[in-house]
């Protein structure tokens, strides 16, 4: 009898498909159950932002950028006006810098919340996604009391915060920095130490420190992997330099600790608020712009910790009322390039596929832009 | 007739109207076939409406799993939601795709719902409530619920989709190895009941500590096994690979749409009530119980241990297809099996009671 | 390194090889040959005072004068950072892919081919990364690219 | 014991989720049950009308026009014989405005607001352009602080948030107060 004779296949994974988080088509390359290859093709949602940016002023690149990265739209807010203030060379009011650092790392915890639920959907346990939402809930109301909006705040400005906090915002964000406090041991109860949980989870997609540092992945990903690289101790922006804070780090680079760096490092965050809510100065909260704002002609690039990764903009300007240029950076652009590196030839099934993309953490409006 | 009525147990009302019947002056066979046909039209109404309780139960049990309400709209808590979504899937156009293999895609979710109703003619409601007690009841069972997999995989194949063609081959690999593990925990029973008519082992069980799961120490096990068994049997969640919706979409029934989808959806769920009514007959003593009636008894058991598996899909990941067979074959059959030589050696041995 | 100190580290290693220009006020920035890119990138990497093993960001710019390659790189080991660019004019612009060096420039190499038409020498995969595969209106981020816009801009 | 702490952890499982069936709902059966949006939540772009005279605040200085980043509004207000802007068209092209709140910043004489209103979808995506009237409408009721000063020959602008303004409309002078406000 003669060997069996088997060949590869093609199947589309995406545009519509439930765990692809948003429009991300994959090409995968299938030997039966195994995946041989995969070929991310995106695109799907180019909305061409840094275009849009280029002929608008630099007050309404603000909103277009909400929508750059819009599961942490506070940190695409932060990192233009930052951009911008560093070629104005501006200074912010201390509780203006006090409330941004507020809102990062409350619009991190919604993300990494996000990613709890997604994950945990992506890997089978529908009930966490909906423990994590109920939590970001939370959170969005924070957001929504203090600028308005829930998803795209347009709340960080060039030159400070575009409205101060209302009274009632710190009491309630210590009542939900507690509660998420007292929920994470719930959500790990559920999942952290599940036989099945870790099984899916331990030893698949294994990222190489190195590799991952020349294909420029950051982030969470990076720090699950063994690199101790957090921007906001390497590169101090605003005022994270006076806060006490760890990196999370863990060292296997497998999912399982992708997974539980983003739950230590919501834990971080808290921590963060809290030191920042007591220290919270009083005075104003945005700086006196000029009335038609036109930084020098120069460029600058400004990088960010966003819960994905590095989020950057290089900003040119030429001095108009416009940005020459705006080029902006997503941690999830260089972590799904890296993608086919580390499930290429490695044996990994649909459903490993489907864990790693989860624990990437990729969101396609960061990717295509 | 009013006394009839008061004891409570229906199949004294089956009786009486049976009686009536014979007394109309038919000739015997036209009685005879008049009674199945009625019988055989109750049951399906029965068990289709039983389908969609179970639909609207579990999307209840999801609701306050997940701190929501669960369907509300219509009627008292939504009652009435999944007949009005299965009224709408009958509305629905019927997508026809053109690659398919036309027989085989049509037939795949008709066999998939004849099969999953095939299994009631031997299941004991109540005390003599059964449609035929078969004296090979539990085997006919297994035999009958395999068709199952057979209507998945044409499904798998007549869609001409690979993600279809993906459910359809893991439901059959996944259906073949836990019915081995599946049958080896019904065999530790039937060893002690001596026999494989449902009515038979549910009599052999006819008191609490006479029930299979509390006969120490194979009963137990033989239990836990057989749902796990029995969870993925029925194709659902932590096993529900076939059809793993964050990894092949939908699987097998990612083409149908309509009425047919609506056959394998109403037959999933048939199926769940299926081997939650095979574990009560087996494992809890069926129909055995103090005060209330015994259909009621065996409903309430029933519809426990589907809570049971509720709760599970609701609260567990799914594993992955490799880990699903090695589960399978490196773990439960070992398991069943060496639990199977306990029971028969003890049984031999007269190490019980 | 503290940025002073980075910059009197290249003024004295890389003399000629990278020229400070005046746009970078804020952060210095420096310009690279084209023809001498591939070279200083992987001697930037390798120096073992340098490391900068970490291509942050990169991209084309359009001054309506010219055509510029920028890239921002960091260091994960010694915590610095660095800009440069390389300048281009607007016929046939061409740059060396540094995907050699930094293997995670592949895809904004590719980003930039298509929304500048940069062409990429020795680039293995210019498939279009964000435009559909068969899109030939031109480069869409060139300042005189011209789309209909779905709703215009007041013109005030 | 690796058996024995797997089914441990898979009945802490069941544990919090069978904890969590017994509890209340966290969500909303909305159209019965309607959620209050708090107080500065950008929902609906509205004018607000004089308290007095119950006529629109508008000037008509497109202010809000220049400071929308999606060109959503679209006014049309000529000058008159007095030399006076008439607002003769105010739309606002509710498919693509984005509701950064841009325009409420903009305006200095409290006549664009976004109020938390959030019910205004439609069948038909034409149905989403509100004009001037519509607009009017939706912001009878919506409260306000009326921080415009009336009468006064050079008002100074009073509200907090600093209106933006691209370019720095020479003709529109006359109704409007001193520009000496922040860009955003």
């Amino acid at each position: 009898m003669g060997k069996l004779r088997t060949e590869e296949f093609q199947v589309n994974m995406g545009p519509q498909h439930p765990s692809t988080h948003g429009v991300c088509r994959l090409l995968l390359t299938m030997d039966g159950e195994k995946v041989v290859d995969v070929v991310p093709h995106v695109g799907y949602l180019h909305r061409s932002i840094e275009k849009i940016c280029e002929n608008r002023t630099y007050a309404m690149c603000i909103p277009v950028l909400d929508r750059f990265e819009y599961v942490t739209a506070m940190s695409c807010n932060y990192v233009f006006a930052l951009a911008a203030e560093k070629l104005a060379e501006m200074e912010v009011p201390e509780r203006a810098e006090y409330l941004r650092v507020i809102m990062l790392e409350l619009n991190r915890i919604a993300s990494h919340l996000i990613f709890y639920g997604t994950t945990a959907m992506d890997v089978g346990a529908l009930t966490p996604f909906l423990y994590g939402l109920r939590e970001r809930e939370l959170i969005v109301d924070l957001f929504e009391m203090t600028c308005g909006q829930r998803l795209t705040y347009n709340y960080i400005r060039v030159g400070g915060v575009s409205r101060d906090i209302p009274k009632e915002f710190v009491p309630k964000c210590r009542e939900a920095v507690k509660i998420i406090g007292e929920k994470l041991s719930d959500y790990e109860g559920i999942l952290n130490e599940n036989p099945i949980w870790i099984a899916r989870m331990k030893g698949i997609g294994l990222t190489d420190p190195q590799k991952a540092i020349a294909w420029g992945v950051s982030g969470p990903v990076l720090r699950a992997a063994g690199v101790k690289h957090d921007l906001r101790k390497d590169d101090p922006y605003s005022i994270y330099n006076k806060f006490d804070f760890d990196v999370a780090i863990r060292w296997n680079g497998d999912c399982y600790d992708r997974y539980l760096v983003r739950l230590d490092e919501i834990r971080q965050s808290l921590k963060i608020i809290t030191q920042a809510l007591d220290g919270l100065p009083e005075g104003d909260v945005r700086a006196k712009v000029k009335a038609k704002f036109k930084p020098p002609a120069g460029e600058v690039y400004v990088r960010i910790e966003n819960s994905r990764g590095e989020m950057g903009v290089h900003l040119v300007s030429d001095g108009s009322t416009k940005p020459l240029r705006v080029k902006t950076r997503g941690g999830s652009f260089n972590q799904l390039q890296y993608l086919p590196e580390i499930v290429r030839g490695k044996g990994y099934l649909i459903a490993d596929l489907v864990a790693i993309f989860a624990t990437f953490d990729i969101i396609l409006p960061e990717v295509d832009r | 007739m009013p006394l009839v009525l008061m004891s409570l147990e229906l199949i004294e009302i089956f009786r009486w109207a049976y009686g009536l019947l014979a007394e109309l002056g038919l000739p015997p066979v036209w009685v005879m076939l008049i009674s199945y046909g009625v019988i055989g039209v109750l049951m399906f109404g029965v068990l289709a409406l039983l389908a969609l309780f179970l639909v609207w139960w579990e999307r209840k049990v999801a609701g306050h799993v997940q701190q929501r309400f669960g369907p509300m709209r219509n009627g008292w808590h939504g009652w009435y939601q999944t007949i009005a979504d299965a009224i709408k899937l009958l509305q629905k156009e019927d997508v026809d795709i053109i690659a398919r293999d036309k027989f085989v895609f049509f037939w795949a979710p008709v066999l998939c719902f004849v099969a999953a109703f095939l299994a009631y003619i031997c299941i004991p409601f109540g005390k003599d409530l059964i449609v035929a007690d078969l004296n090979i009841g539990i085997l006919y069972i297994m035999a009958v619920t395999t068709f199952t997999v057979i209507a998945l995989l044409m499904a798998g194949w007549g869609s001409n989709n690979k993600y279809a063609l993906f459910g359809g081959m893991r439901s059959a690999a996944q259906a073949i190895s836990y019915e081995v593990p599946m049958v080896a925990s019904i065999l530790t029973v039937i060893i002690y009941a001596g026999s494989l008519s449902m009515v038979d082992i549910v009599q052999s069980q006819n008191s609490f500590f006479g029930w299979f799961i509390c006969r120490m120490p194979f009963g137990p096990i033989a239990f836990v096994t057989y749902i796990i068994a029995a969870t993925a049997e029925a194709n659902r969640a932590p096993f529900d690979i076939p059809e793993a919706e964050q990894e092949l979409v939908a699987g097998f029934n990612i083409e149908y749409s309509g009425m047919k989808f609506a056959m394998f959806f109403l037959a999933e769920f048939i199926n769940l009530f299926t081997v939650s009514a095979i574990a009560v007959t087996l494992f809890l003593g069926g129909w055995e119980g103090p005060w209330l009636p015994s259909w009621l008894w065996f409903l309430l058991k029933t519809l426990g241990i589907v809570f049971l598996l509720m709760m599970f899909r609701w609260t567990y990941p799914r594993l992955r297809v490799d880990q699903l067979m090695e589960f399978a074959w490196k773990f439960l059959v070992p398991v069943t099996f060496a639990n199977l030589i306990l029971a028969a050696t003890m049984k031999y041995l007269g190490w019980y009671w | 390194m503290t940025r002073d100190e980075l910059k009197a580290y290249i003024e004295s290693n890389f003399v000629g090889r990278m020229t400070l220009l005046e746009s970078g006020k804020v952060e210095p920035m420096y310009e690279i040959k084209a023809d001498d890119l591939i070279e200083v990138a992987t001697k930037l990497r390798d120096d073992l005072e340098l490391k900068f093993d970490f291509l942050c960001n990169m991209g084309g710019v359009d001054t309506r004068e010219r055509l510029e390659v920028i890239y921002n790189i960091a260091s994960t080991s010694k915590l610095h950072r660095l800009d440069f660019k390389v300048i281009l004019g607007y016929d046939s612009p061409a740059v060396e892919s540094i995907c050699p060096v930094w293997p995670g420039a592949n895809w904004y190499e590719r980003e930039m081919y298509e929304l500048y038409g940069i062409d990429i020498l020795n680039h293995n995969d210019l498939r279009p990364l964000l435009l559909p595969e068969d899109w030939d209106q031109g480069h869409p981020m060139r300042k005189d690219w011209d789309a209909p816009d779905f709703v215009r801009m007041p013109e005030l | 014991m690796g058996l024995y702490k797997d089914i441990k952890n898979l009945l802490l499982g069941m544990k919090i989720t069978g904890k969590h069936l017994g509890r209340h709902a966290v969500t909303i059966q909305y159209p019965e049950e309607k959620w209050t949006m708090p107080e500065r939540s950008r929902g609906i772009v509205v004018l607000l009308s004089d308290k007095e005279t119950g006529e629109l605040n508008c000037t008509g200085c497109l202010l809000c026009m220049r400071a929308c980043p999606s060109a959503a509004i679209r006014i049309d207000a000529p000058r008159g014989e007095d030399k006076k802007r008439h607002v003769k068209k105010f739309d606002i092209n509710f498919g693509i405005c984005c509701f950064c709140g841009l325009c409420e910043e903009a305006c200095n004489f409290c006549a664009i607001r976004m109020a938390p209103k959030y019910e205004f979808s439609t069948e038909n995506k034409d149905d989403l352009t509100w004009d001037m009237h519509k607009l009017q409408e939706m912001g009878r009721d919506v409260d306000y602080v009326d921080t415009r000063k009336k009468k006064i020959p050079k008002p100074k602008p009073a509200i907090e948030e600093k209106p933006a303004s691209e370019t720095k409309p020479a003709e529109v002078k006359p109704d409007t107060p001193k520009q000496e406000e922040n860009n955003d």
